[in-house]
């Protein structure tokens, strides 16, 4: 049954890509719809919504991936509520995406200067208009690195989805190496893989950081 | 309807204790000798020698950009064909040490770059020597300086650390594993694993700042 | 004091204390400015001068006492707070602009979004209050691309832009260096003889001397003298204006 | 899930393994394939539903039945006395003889032969009950997530032994001729469809199913393809009952 | 000049150029000062002061021309930069203190580790440079915890702690508030009485007055004019330095 590492694959590992870069896209777009809503209760004036999204930044951030995936994908079975992969997969890592993106996202309000709040509050702009027009605009330019960078912690950390189920990059790697025993092989050209999506990434988070200092340090 | 039964997981409580107590040291183990492969790989990076800060910066990159997973397989099945088979549990550190250290010395690096030149001339001018210099000048303020990203990169090295069960070696993910393998109490298992991973990053968030208090508690200049 | 009263009056406070945690930074201040008046506060640093004038429009509130700005009391709930701070307009030591923004876009933007004002109205608004302050062409730059002083006045025109009835001013001229202090100084006198109400932090006492009605005093918290430039400056009565007086000439 | 609530849905969700060649893998173009899945194509055959192929891992394949994700397991689950308080198994339709395979130089005859050395099995498996059973306290025992694992780290020299089916040993010596050899036995074992326990009118009409495939030559026809050989008698007579004494 | 003349010497530069990449910080600068002596460097900003005497303790490496301090040639390679280094003092524009370590502490680091002192006599010498500049009592405290005027005095301490045999000053009181000017400056003439060679870059023309041997004017690079003080400022020969003189006055 041990047949050799093919062209079929490779094809069977570069066609599992589309559920890594899938997942990762659902898990961005689910992680910034969180994360700004927990970046906003975090640095806002109320003090209950700063500690229910301090607790949840704690738990999401002080508990394993891989833990989160499981307790989501069997957990709300256990709950009867039917769910497929996909949604929980969806779920865990928009809460988990929500989590960081809104400790990064709340550090880049933080750092916009107290008296452009200031300024935006004495010309009566309201909590919405001061956000939207004022600080978060500001907000994106200091946090768009490290959200770059945190984008690339998401794609690797979809390799954990493989517990339930998914036949993302990773665990296409392990079905081919279980079929061929060529971990050298398999191993090395899915880290290649995650090599040429990550890197980019990487670099272009870098180039955005160094423009970043430069304009602050003019 | 799922029958909630935690008498299993309570009944073998100690198993899952005994695998959080090799979460801890494993983690503690990899926080120590990953700051100090952050603190050379940070001296390469910025060093003089061309090529020393290529090799620092390949290294950096590669993983950086690939998954710990693929990195741990490569550790464990792969070094053994050079002929060095390694113990699971110590090529998880290994591991561990390696991934961190890839973090932590960008970290460092902006931590180095931190600390204004001003200092290191003034060093220069008081007769210290580079190495003195690094040492007593610059390291202490530039690790203050990044502190905050240095401890929440060791919290997620500890939250990493739960992927090692795949090489066998021994932790606290791989003892819920062991533990839902005799009882099947999966569910049951990973919420009480999950509640005792919180608690370990709290108790390591204490510490961290058990460390800051002591260690860098000075005034900062303005 | 009628409630009729009240109503020519452009701020009135009666024993406004504020406190920072335990520290009290304003010690039951009493002040009422009339309409039209322009008022300069000077006194050391800490003594609490930003505190007062920025309990005008709120951006801190008050432990206790009462604050009536053109016959809106600031404390008394509802929407007032917003009523109050549409009257009056603000100038920060630092200018605050929005960086991200043209001057033409930092001077609309609040007309715009509080309704006051469609974009062509608001538009020509602006570019008439750049006029004013003597910058209309650099209505496409962004604040980064312009001097300090001219910074500031920009800060000006975007506060006149909400056409406030009351313009407050703290320490507008003491982030900028020493060339630019005359341009930003030249256009708030043009206000003042405008007859635009003003509380003016400020050590520049030759703008005092100009066009303040009154000038007050402040330590620790209090107000501790107040008067006409002449009186203020010819005769202090307390030691501690003295002082003062003889530090910042 | 009933019997009834599968016939009305019109879909048979199996739980499989797709890291368990022969039984279970994935075909190079990305489908299910083996002995399991022959097997469960033909159960839901017999049932007259579609089937719905959803892949499990060895450690999480019970909470996958237990939780709903699936109707039933075809994931080579032997049939043992801790699953079965989990979970009810048919009767049969597979099985596997264990053993402790390894290094040629390796002298071990029984159990009490794997006194202070080092032995690999796949966490959670059937080996790992039985080399836990046999091996004395001295031995060290290296519990992986897969085979792949286990045997990669046979392979690589990670440990000297590992407990695996006469499957797995039979394709290790044919990608190294002659390094390796088997110990000795563990067991024999027997596997079986799982349901949800409590579905007493499925489970019989799985046993129905296994009963049949055996007469009429369909479990022969699958053994040959994937194991080479006929289904062995201690399958073909076997019953769940007989396996968990 | 002979070997024997030229140990009498503190610093001697005979033709030193600097180059920042293409542009020329230092031409040809021909410089001696003698033991003891105390000069005052002045003149317009970028005009090459900091990069002068920053050259004398090889903050600078020179391009072309020789460095002699105290007999030990700095261009000759060999650890003659660290002895020199040993010998020169240095005090920054922006102190520059440690801020991890406590005000004794930064006293004791460089004494420590170059191994020229022990624990105990590093600190008995540390003490007694700090009562020197007459802040004994902040032993303890850290940087941050002391106003500029106060750190400054804890850079020279910090720096006589090698005991130099000469002392630079980059404009040591160009960062200090006004009111802390004097401390500092007190501190610099005291030790200017003492004997101490030094060579400061300042603008405080008091100073000057008070303390220089010659005050030395640059320009663009070069030496133009050097005198004694009353000469200097008494009769400033060049068109650039009555300038430059009418400017700081
Ligand atoms: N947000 C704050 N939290 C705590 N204390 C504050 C705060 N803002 C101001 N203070 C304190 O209140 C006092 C008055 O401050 P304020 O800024 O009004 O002084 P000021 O007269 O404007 O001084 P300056 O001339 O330095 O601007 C000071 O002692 C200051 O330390
Ligand atoms: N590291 C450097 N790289 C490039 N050019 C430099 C560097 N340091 C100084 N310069 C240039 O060398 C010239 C002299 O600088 P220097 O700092 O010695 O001037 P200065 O007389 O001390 O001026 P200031 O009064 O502003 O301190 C300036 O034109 C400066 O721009
Ligand atoms: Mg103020
Ligand atoms: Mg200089």
């Amino acid at each position: 049954m041990i047949r050799q590492f093919g062209p079929a694959d490779i094809l069977f590992i570069i066609e599992a890509v589309r559920w890594t870069l899938l997942l990762s896209v659902i898990a961005f777009v689910g992680g910034a719809v969180g994360g700004l809503i927990v970046a906003l209760a975090r640095s806002s004036d109320s003090i209950a919504l700063r500690r229910i999204s301090a607790v949840f930044i704690r738990i999401f951030q002080g508990t394993p991936l891989l833990m989160q995936l499981f307790l989501f994908y069997f957990g709300l079975a256990v709950l009867n509520l039917p769910i497929n992969p996909l949604l929980a997969a969806a779920v865990a890592l928009t809460f988990h995406a929500s989590a960081y993106l809104g400790e990064i996202w709340r550090g880049s309000i933080q750092a916009v200067p107290t008296g452009q709040l200031e300024a935006a509050t004495a010309l009566s702009l309201s909590y919405r208009d001061r956000m939207q027009s004022v600080i978060l605009p500001q907000a994106a330019r200091i946090g768009v690195a490290p959200t770059v960078g945190f984008l690339v912690q998401l794609i690797k950390g979809t390799s954990l989805t493989s517990i339930i189920g998914f036949t993302e990059l990773t665990r296409a790697g392990q079905i081919v190496n279980n079929a061929t025993f060529d971990p050298f092989v398999v191993f090395g050209l899915v880290a290649v893989i995650y090599f040429l999506i990550c890197w980019p990434l990487s670099l272009y988070a870098r180039r955005l950081e160094a423009r970043m200092r430069r304009a602050f340090t003019r | 309807m799922y029958h909630f039964n935690f008498t299993p997981v309570f009944d073998n409580f100690y198993l899952l204790l005994y695998g959080a107590w090799l979460t801890v040291r494993l983690s503690f183990v990899a926080m120590i000798l990953g700051l100090v492969v952050s603190v050379l790989g940070a001296v390469a990076r910025t060093s003089r020698y061309k090529i020393l800060r290529g090799l620092v910066g390949a290294y950096v990159e590669i993983i950086r950009n690939t998954p710990f997973l693929i990195q741990i397989f490569f550790l464990f099945f792969g070094l053994p064909a050079v002929g060095i088979a390694l113990n699971p549990n110590v090529a998880a550190l290994v591991a561990l040490v390696i991934n961190v250290g890839a973090y932590g010395t960008e970290i460092t690096r902006a931590g180095i770059e931190s600390v204004p030149h001003g200092q290191v001339e003034a060093g220069r001018a008081l007769g210290l020597e580079p190495v003195q210099i690094f040492r007593y000048v610059v390291l202490k303020p530039a690790l203050r300086n990044v502190y905050p990203a240095m401890t929440s990169q060791f919290i997620y090295l500890m939250l990493t650390s739960s992927v090692v069960s795949t090489i066998s070696a021994n932790d606290l993910a791989s003892a819920g594993a062991d533990l839902n393998a005799k009882t099947f109490a999966s569910f049951e298992i990973y919420l009480v694993i999950t509640a005792m991973y919180l608690v370990l990053s709290l108790l390591f968030s204490g510490l961290f700042r058990l460390v800051q208090h002591t260690l860098f508690n000075y005034p900062a200049s303005r | 004091m009628t409630m009729a009263q009240s109503k020519q009056l452009a701020v009135e406070m009666r024993g406004v204390s504020k406190f920072f945690g335990a520290f009290q930074a304003l010690k039951a201040i009493d002040l009422t400015v009339e309409t039209g008046e322009r008022i300069v506060i000077c006194g050391p640093s800490g003594s609490g001068k930003s505190t007062l004038i920025r309990t005008i429009n709120q951006l801190e509130t008050i432990q206790s006492g009462t604050i009536t700005v053109d016959g809106i009391e600031l404390t008394a709930g509802g929407d007032n707070v917003g009523k109050v701070r549409r009257e009056v307009g603000m100038v920060f030591q630092q200018f605050n602009l929005f960086p991200h923004l043209t001057v033409l876009q930092n001077c609309m933007l609040a007309p715009l979004k509080t309704g006051r004002a469609n974009k062509s109205s608001a538009e020509a608004t602006a570019r008439k209050y750049l006029e004013r302050v003597k910058i209309p062409e650099q209505a496409d730059k962004f604040p980064a691309q312009l001097s300090g002083g001219q910074q500031q006045r920009v800060a000006i025109a975007r506060a006149l832009c909400m056409e406030p009835r009351i313009m407050l001013f703290d320490e507008p001229t003491s982030a900028l260096d020493p060339e630019m202090v005359k341009e930003v100084l030249d256009t708030m006198i043009d206000l003042a003889r405008e007859g635009m109400t003003m509380l003016c932090v400020t050590h520049e006492m030759e703008f005092a001397r100009a066009v303040a009605d009154r000038v007050i005093f402040m330590e620790a918290g209090a107000i501790i003298e107040q008067g006409a430039p002449e009186e203020f400056f010819g005769n202090p009565r307390s030691e501690r204006l003295r002082n003062f007086l003889g530090q910042i000439a | 899930t009933t019997l009834k609530q599968i016939e009305a849905n019109g879909v048979l969700k199996v739980g499989m393994l797709v890291d368990f060649p022969p039984f279970g893998t994935m075909s190079a173009t990305g489908a299910p394939e083996g002995y399991d899945a022959d097997t469960a194509k033909a159960l839901a055959k017999y049932l007259g539903t579609k089937i719905q192929i959803v892949p499990v891992t060895g450690p999480n394949r019970i909470p996958y039945l237990l939780s709903g994700q699936v109707d039933v397991l075809v994931a080579s689950l032997g049939i043992t006395p801790a699953r079965a308080e989990r979970v009810d198994f048919s009767n049969p339709y597979a099985g596997i003889e264990i053993m402790v395979y390894g290094k040629k130089d390796e002298d071990v005859k029984d159990g009490a032969g794997l006194a202070g050395k080092t032995i690999g099995v796949v966490r959670a498996s059937t080996q790992d009950a039985g080399v836990t059973k046999v091996a004395p306290a001295s031995a060290t025992i290296r519990r992986f997530d897969d085979d792949a694992a286990a045997v990669q780290a046979l392979l690589s020299g990670q440990v000297p032994l590992i407990g695996v089916s006469n499957v797995i040993a039979a394709q290790i010596n044919k990608a190294a001729p002659g390094r390796f050899d088997e110990k000795f036995s563990l067991s024999s074992q027997v596997q079986g469809v799982a349901v949800v326990p409590g579905s007493d009118a499925l489970l019989a009409k799985i046993n129905a199913f296994v009963a049949d495939a055996m007469k009429d030559g369909t479990m022969d026809k699958i053994s040959e393809q994937w194991l080479g050989t006929k289904v062995p008698d201690f399958v073909r007579t076997g019953t769940a009952k007989a396996a968990l004494k």
